[in-house]
């Protein structure tokens, strides 16, 4: 605690208390014609300002003056640690996550395309999600007609998923091989004779053969 | 008791000749007999301890008097306070009964002391509540708050394994989706219906389903549905009475058809 | 600043402006558990408030404590002479005044407890002005038979009239000796009371004034 040696003349620290009390309850910072309206009995306003500035200086409110008024403020170092940032733990969609993986392989890649790949409209929102989470980020417009933006991945996504860069991907055959890519032998067997038919754009009734998923 | 400085100070009510006359000028103002009783009892000027019932229901019962002899609205329950105080008069009159069954007079009349005490206690700490230096009123918060706010920051329990796992479903409905493509080359009834449609106009005599199968059908799937289909539609078209069908041999047998003669 | 390295404590002066800091930037006084999460590392918070406390005591602005949580205030002493534009605020009704004081001193209390004691049925609309200032508040229902809900007061209860706490609403340690702390219907209050010198029989019918609330 400080040992200043204050001269106790009683009415110097009333006026600084008062002054102390009008500045913090004022919702604006107040002009010093206002002040002195507040403290007429003060001779130096100035003065008495400057030693409450002093006495709030380094802590973690400051007396500050804002042209001709004056405010105290929470010191600007700390501000950062006013706010609280609380972890939330949230689950991702299964749309969201299939969107992002989709952009994670076929980056760049524009959201007609996604939607294409997908057979159904990418809801409003998925992309939002993924861009909020901070792993999407648009990889500029390509040069087709109607300059679609394009997306792909940021670093934020290769960290949160432990990936040292985006070739640490597994491939599809690595997916398949894995058991991680599903498909039903039965349907392989038909799909083998049009494996050459690949790039034909699909209509909206090709989710009819497929799982509904619920989206 | 005599430590009670904050609850002793009665409020000075002007010493009036007659209290009851005050009381009728603001009947309206008042919260029930009790509200009335508490500010008679004020009246006495005496610790509440100490105040005197007795003379407190015969004020009571003077007021009550008064006041329908005026022909002054007064509610039921000032009513039924009177009854009951002029019970307890009789009560506090009358020598104490030994072994009676319900409480005294002098016990009735302390609890009712106490119950005026008491109301009067969280009275006069309204009072002293209100007489605070309150918020916004004599103390004040920050005038300027800058806030201190929880930021919700989401944190996505997704692991690389989801990621792969959803690409991995992804993929394989897309292989699905590449049956779907080849089931269009499947011939379609209706492509059967018209064919035979067409065809049975120049065939009088019995023919063989086969011969009016369509050209191409190297591939088997699509013989085979070139096949359903063209029975399907001999069906119809039997149904619908332009064609004759048969099958002499039992089952597996060749199907015959032919122009319906009828 | 300091060497002594042996108390894990980083920076007493440091937290110290940090907690000026947060309590500076809140109207709202500011719970135990909002200052822990934002000085994390400090181990003794509650000497730290104390600390804080010393240093602006008798200053124009205090610290003060509001049950669980800490706020800085103006000095009350300084009112009269602050003249800060005050929206003029609707005056408590006698009725809703003794209600409040009721509830505050009583607290868990019932709406039937509240009638006997004034003697009165609780009008249309008297705990609605109390719990619209937001200082009373449903404090769960007690375990009798019709599980009637009892009412107490919240933090804002103990911020507008600037208490520290419950134990320091006026003369409450007075009442409570005095036995009008009691909400039963006065007859057995009194009987309870004077237990020592009387041995009361006492039926059910011991509601002294006759209206019968229903309880």
């Amino acid at each position: 605690m400080s040992e200043e040696a204050e001269v106790a003349v009683p009415d110097p620290f009333e006026a600084e208390r008062l002054l102390e009390a009008v500045l913090f309850a004022s919702a604006e910072p107040v002009s010093l014609a206002g002040l002195r309206a507040r403290l007429p009995e003060v001779a130096d306003l100035g003065a008495l300002l400057e030693s409450l500035r002093a006495r709030y200086s380094g802590r973690g409110v400051e007396l500050v003056a804002r042209g001709d008024a004056w405010a105290f403020r929470t010191a600007p170092d700390l501000a950062a640690r006013l706010h609280l940032e609380v972890p939330q733990t949230r689950k991702l969609s299964r749309a969201a996550l299939e969107v992002m993986a989709i952009v994670a392989y076929h980056q760049p890649v524009t959201r007609a395309e996604i939607e294409e790949m997908r057979g159904v409209a990418l809801s409003r929102g998925t992309l939002d999600v993924l861009l909020e989470a901070g792993w999407v980020r648009p990889m500029g417009r390509r040069q087709t007609p109607g300059r679609p933006m394009t997306w792909g991945t940021t670093p934020a996504f290769l960290d949160h998923f432990g990936l040292e860069n985006l070739s640490a991907l597994p491939g599809v055959e690595e997916l398949k091989a894995s058991g991680l890519l599903d498909s039903r032998p039965a349907m392989i067997a038909y799909a083998a004779q049009s494996e050459d038919e690949l790039e034909l754009p699909l209509g909206d009734d090709t989710l009819l053969l497929g799982e509904d998923d619920g989206e | 008791m005599a430590d009670r400085p904050t609850f002793d100070d009665w409020d000075e009510i002007a010493p009036t000749a007659d209290a009851v006359d005050v009381l009728l000028l603001d009947i309206e103002g008042y919260e029930g007999p009790i509200d009335v009783l508490l500010t008679l009892a004020r009246d006495q000027k005496v610790d509440l301890r100490q105040i005197s019932i007795l003379q407190l229901a015969e004020q009571y019962l003077r007021f009550v008097a008064e006041a329908r002899r005026r022909n002054l609205e007064i509610a039921a329950d000032y009513l039924v306070m009177a009854a009951w105080l002029a019970y307890l008069k009789s009560r506090l009159l009358l020598p104490a009964q030994p072994d009676a069954e319900e409480p005294s007079g002098a016990e009735m009349a302390a609890a009712l002391a106490f119950q005026l005490e008491r109301l009067d206690a969280m009275r006069k700490a309204g009072e002293a509540l209100i007489g605070r230096p309150r918020l916004g009123e004599q103390v004040f918060a920050r005038g300027a708050p800058e806030g201190l706010r929880d930021i919700a920051k989401p944190v996505y329990d997704v692991r690389l394994y989801d990621l792969l796992a959803a690409y991995g479903a992804f993929q394989g409905r897309k292989t699905e989706v590449r049956l779907e493509i080849h089931e269009a080359k499947l011939y379609s009834v209706d492509e059967a219906l018209a064919r035979l449609s067409y065809l049975i106009g120049a065939a009088a005599d019995w023919q063989k389903l086969e011969a009016f199968l369509p050209p191409g059908l190297a591939d088997p799937l699509y013989r085979r549905s070139a096949m359903g289909a063209t029975f399907v539609a001999a069906l119809e078209l039997t149904r619908q009475g332009k064609v004759d069908l048969r099958q002499d041999g039992g089952p597996f047998s060749p199907i015959r058809l032919r122009k319906a003669t009828r």
